[in-house]
């Protein structure tokens, strides 16, 4: 799965890419719809206009590496190679879910691929990173943790605490901040004291890659590798800041009164698919008609989670027992 | 002033039907236009009108300076709102939903229900922290609790759970003129139910239970969403001829068991409806209140209908099968007859 | 393994004197060398040696892998301990008295007590919470609570409250073996009192409360300290003539009734002694407990023994009249009888 | 009592400067015995090392102005006006003193003076000082809000809330963290990613003056002015971070296994104390004499206040009924 051999990856793996990209939007735009249909329920929080990220971030992790987000969690678990299926299935709260139902959209995780959980409160996760990493270094092992978060999540007491920790103990985590310009609907210079939310990282003594541009999926990698790198060579932790946007509202139901639809349509205009597609054609990586096929497979593979999500039972009321101890 | 609730009472004087939103927005309106020091801030409050609309226009009528968005930073919220009311102004701290209000239980424990007692009575502490309560949405374990208990152990503090339009909003005019810490609990299932609500000014004293429907046969006490769940018990009962007094207890601190005692004392059985989990709960509390003021007209233990013991799950059925409802509520009944 | 205690029952087997500290002292330290994978992390556990010296030896034995000392940062010595537990390790984190707990309630409660329910079973956060509670030594409000109750309400969670050196050592070894999160109680006061522990290696299962005195006119029910003050009262009691039993639950969380049950259907007559607030507290679960199961057995009403509902002042004599102690006991049992 | 002027402070306010650190020091050496005789219960944390700077704040602070501490807080209170006796009142849990005998050593408060209190929970009353200062810039009043701190406060969530949100809301506050190099046996790279803490403000995009010596009256005061003014100007939020030392343990009963005792001494060998005195001899300000008497009335002053308390009557039993709630 990860390709972080100085060749540089192959066709097939950047063809890979773009499938992960498209299969994660046409996901989400699958659970939209079926949110609006009722089948999905609670709140639903869309990756559309951040795929570029998380599949950058996988491209450069090892299969045994550690990653970890909030509740915007469909990317990291699609691209982190978990099932459609059980992803979709969980979606629809059915016992084939991820988490067997008991989840559902936010609280997406898959132990054996070392995916940790979407976590639905802000920042709650990011100790939990710091304990994830502390458990490799104590053990030896040269795993590296990857921490995604909301630019919101910066100003939350959390995110200081496990911060200062992690730099304290030297802990192996890469901390991503995923800086969509919104905390809901509020704006990072109206919640944030510093607008370049990187600067945070030098009241840790971190390093950090500033404003990598979220769009673009091989800035993303070299800014990733790097990060990797580092963290992984045992210094300490890495912070990451990539610029992108969500096309759609916070969550199912944003009524959106905090920006125009033209800044909406301007950003769209700079969308990471488009341009990685574009790359792909234009080195001659991938045919139009490639590309094409790849967005014809990965809506059948959405369909299929769907149909396997809605023909899967419920869990069974007894369900609501278990789990609770072990 | 009227204690008495649209659930069964006519109120006095002229009334118009509101929703459980609009009263509450009506009356924190009223309240900011009455007075200058009250103001709001918290996550959302401006710009997006409130995650429950509850604030909606009140950005472009109030202005940034009395509508002020926040960072996502719980602990600060309270902090910042105890010290302003310290020094003068009368804060109402909105957390967006109580299971972010655990964040900030340092700041409500330890700075706004402890300022005034801590430093010999110098200090004041009016503020109101509104937030809003309850699982069955399908938002899973971390955003579904209702753990008001909690909150309302602490003295110092008052914890105010109204289950009505007119409630809320009388609720809330009273809060926010008080002069002690009110945690200010709506239940985020109740924003779009309606109730008649008088159209002239009107307070509701914090800390009088209420009947919300007058009975012979079984107490239910509850409170919150509870009462909704309570009453419509009680309206399926009395189709079977069983005739229950339903209690809205409306805060849980200050907690009021007197019309609960005086209503045990008629129908000598009760049942407890309550969200929370059951350990250390609601029912907990005004069980042990009954036997100790009501022991002799006891004819039955008093049971309880709660929350399963377990973290809420996201599947729909699973987690409407973890609460309370009108079929527990009445089976619990005919367990006490 | 016998759940007896000292303090009322010989200890089979040997046995040396060891005061509450050193009993909690050698658990953690037995159960660090047996297993690689325990460590323990706090603010001031390892260079300081633990504020209440439990650590004292640890830092120069096990190093500073194993023992260590964080910033001050509550949420994060939770969330971090968490996120280790989650991984593998079995970490005891220590939040240095439970007054900081309540900053650390979201990690405990959202994150702690969720993470296996919410992801279907597929996590276990197999780690020990270790802090200490209570009041009585003039910290002022902030720092004198017994909030343990608010604690053992949420599902997920153990909450383990130990009264003698015997328990505490059983039940903390059994504590770090256990798979599940659990909130490890130490009382402040009780350090420096003295039990029989065994030399043999033992456990104490969680979850199985104490019959720690036998008795037959009246069943006092306690855990923690006050099970120390309910025993005193006893002592009294039985000058007077009056047999009393004593019952400690030991943990809040399972909540063990079963003695309790059996001893009313002996006694017909209960007081409950707790150090917290008794709203929402545990007399009164432990009263909707006997009240629901032993309802034909009860010939009085239970009493709550609680501290004053006011948040507890510095001065010293004040302070003390706030707390229960024998005296309140002994009237409250008088009152029963 | 504040002195901002241009022309600088005259001799007799210096000379004051001089009996509030030596009624400070006596105030505490005398705790510390009533604390070991039993008199004093609860926690008690010594000032002592210390009191340049509470002293050198308050010169700069206008009467109105307001201020705020954790639980080492019986420099701020003497600085700060409050009547002595009313202050070891308080330590002796007496109805005279300034909390009725309900706080303690670690909850002084004077409302009438605008000193709001010290605080136990340790960076909880940093979101309070925020509070403060918000309301006085919601009346338009030109308040300032000064916030003491330990170095260790620095590193919990309540910093971080609190200062972000001073930041975004450019709140009147002088943020002062007393580094006194120990959060109780913690050394300060132990347990904060930044030695030098001051490097946090960049979080914040906030002004500040780095490592001042704590134990230089003159040099704080030069600092502490710059801050006030700054604030007072309405630009927002200032942080300071003085250098200094505390002489006790952290609380009466600390073992102190953290530092050498040479480390102690060679510390107390700068003492700001016997530095001011110094400085004004030096400068013909005052006479050996002139201190001598100084530091004789500043003991009568404490002998004074202890007798007062002793003979103060204790809280009334009802007390502890009142002021749960208005
Ligand atoms: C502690 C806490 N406070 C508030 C919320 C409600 N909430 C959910 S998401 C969110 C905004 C988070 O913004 P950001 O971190 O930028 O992530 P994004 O949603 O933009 O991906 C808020 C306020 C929450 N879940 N947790
Ligand atoms: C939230 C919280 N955690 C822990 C404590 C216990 N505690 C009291 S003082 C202190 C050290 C604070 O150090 P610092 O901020 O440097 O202040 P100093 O005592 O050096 O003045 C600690 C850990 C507390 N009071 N509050
Ligand atoms: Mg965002
Ligand atoms: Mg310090």
């Amino acid at each position: 799965m990860a390709q972080s051999n100085s060749k540089g990856p192959d066709k097939e793996t950047m063809r890979n890419w773009y499938r992960q990209m498209v299969l994660i939007r046409r996901f989400e735009e699958k659970c939209a719809e079926l949110y609006s249909a009722g089948d999905i329920g609670g709140f639903l929080h869309l990756y559309i206009g951040q795929e570029a990220i998380v599949v950058a971030a996988q491209s450069v992790l090892r299969e045994d590496d550690n990653i970890i987000t909030a509740y915007r969690d469909h990317g990291v678990a699609l691209a982190r190679g978990l099932s459609t299926k059980g992803v979709m299935a969980e979606m629809l709260g059915k016992s084939t879910g991820v988490s067997k139902g008991k989840g559902g959209s936010m609280h997406l995780a898959d132990k054996e691929k070392r995916f940790w959980g979407g976590w639905a409160i802000v920042g709650g996760h990011l100790p939990l990173a710091a304990g994830i990493a502390l458990a490799d270094q104590y053990n030896g092992d040269d795993r590296v943790t990857m921490a995604l978060m909301g630019d919101g999540a910066t100003n939350i007491g959390y995110f200081h605490e496990a911060l200062n920790m992690a730099a304290v103990w030297k802990l192996p985590v890469v901390w991503v901040i995923e800086n969509n310009q919104y905390g809901m609907g509020t704006a990072v210079t109206r919640a944030s004291a510093v607008a370049d939310i990187a600067k945070k990282a030098e009241a840790y003594g971190m390093p950090c890659c500033m404003q990598v541009d979220g769009m673009d999926l091989l800035e993303l990698r070299e800014m990733f590798t790097e990060a990797v790198e580092y963290v992984r060579s045992g210094e300490g932790s890495f912070m990451l800041e990539a610029i992108t946007y969500r096309y759609r509202g916070h969550s199912m139901g944003d009524p959106e009164r905090y920006r125009e639809a033209h800044e909406v349509e301007t950003r769209k205009a700079d969308d990471p698919i488009t341009r990685w597609g574009k790359y792909l054609t234009d080195k001659k990586i991938a045919t139009k008609k490639d590309l094409e096929a790849i967005e014809k497979s990965a809506e059948e593979e959405v369909e299929e989670a769907v149909e396997f999500a809605q023909n899967s039972p419920l869990p069974d009321p007894e369900e609501l027992y278990t789990d609770v101890y072990v | 002033m009227s204690t008495s609730s649209p659930a069964q009472t006519a109120v006095e004087g002229k009334t118009e039907v509101k929703t459980y939103r609009q009263a509450i927005s009506d009356a924190l309106w009223e309240e900011m236009e009455r007075d200058e020091r009250v103001f709001i801030m918290g996550e959302e409050v401006g710009v997006w009108g409130g995650t429950y609309a509850v604030t909606r226009g009140f950005y472009d009528h109030f202005g940034e300076k009395r509508v002020r968005d926040t960072p996502i930073a719980e602990m600060a919220i309270v902090g910042t709102a105890v010290g302003a009311a310290m020094n003068g102004l009368r804060p109402v701290a909105e957390i967006m939903t109580i299971n972010f209000a655990f964040l900030a239980l340092d700041a409500i424990v330890n700075a706004a229900a402890k300022a005034r007692y801590m430093f010999g009575g110098q200090f004041t502490v009016p503020m109101v922290i509104r937030t809003t309560t309850g699982g069955g949405r399908q938002l899973g374990a971390t955003h579904s609790h209702a753990p008001e208990p909690i909150f309302a152990h602490f003295p110092g503090l008052y914890v105010v759970c109204p289950s009505t339009p007119y409630d809320a909003k009388g609720l809330l005019k009273a809060a926010i003129r008080d002069d002690n810490p009110v945690m200010f609990v709506e239940h985020s299932t109740l924003y779009q139910t309606r109730g008649e609500v008088p159209v002239e000014e009107y307070l509701v004293p914090i800390g009088k239970s209420d009947v919300k429907r007058e009975g012979s046969d079984v107490t239910i006490v509850s409170y919150s969403k509870m009462t909704v769940v309570a009453l419509e018990a009680a309206a399926q009962l009395e189709k079977e001829g069983i005739s229950a007094e339903v209690i809205d207890l409306r805060s849980l601190r200050p907690l009021d068991t007197e019309p609960v005692i005086a209503s045990i004392k008629k129908t000598n059985r009760c049942v407890v409806v309550e969200e929370n989990w059951a350990l250390y709960g609601v029912g907990a509390e005004i069980t042990a209140r009954i036997q100790d003021e009501a022991f002799d007209w006891m004819d039955a233990p008093v049971k309880r209908v709660s929350q399963e013991d377990v973290p809420l799950p996201y599947s729909r059925e699973l987690e409407q099968s973890a609460l309370p409802n009108a079929e527990k509520v009445i089976k619990a009944v005919k367990l006490v007859l």
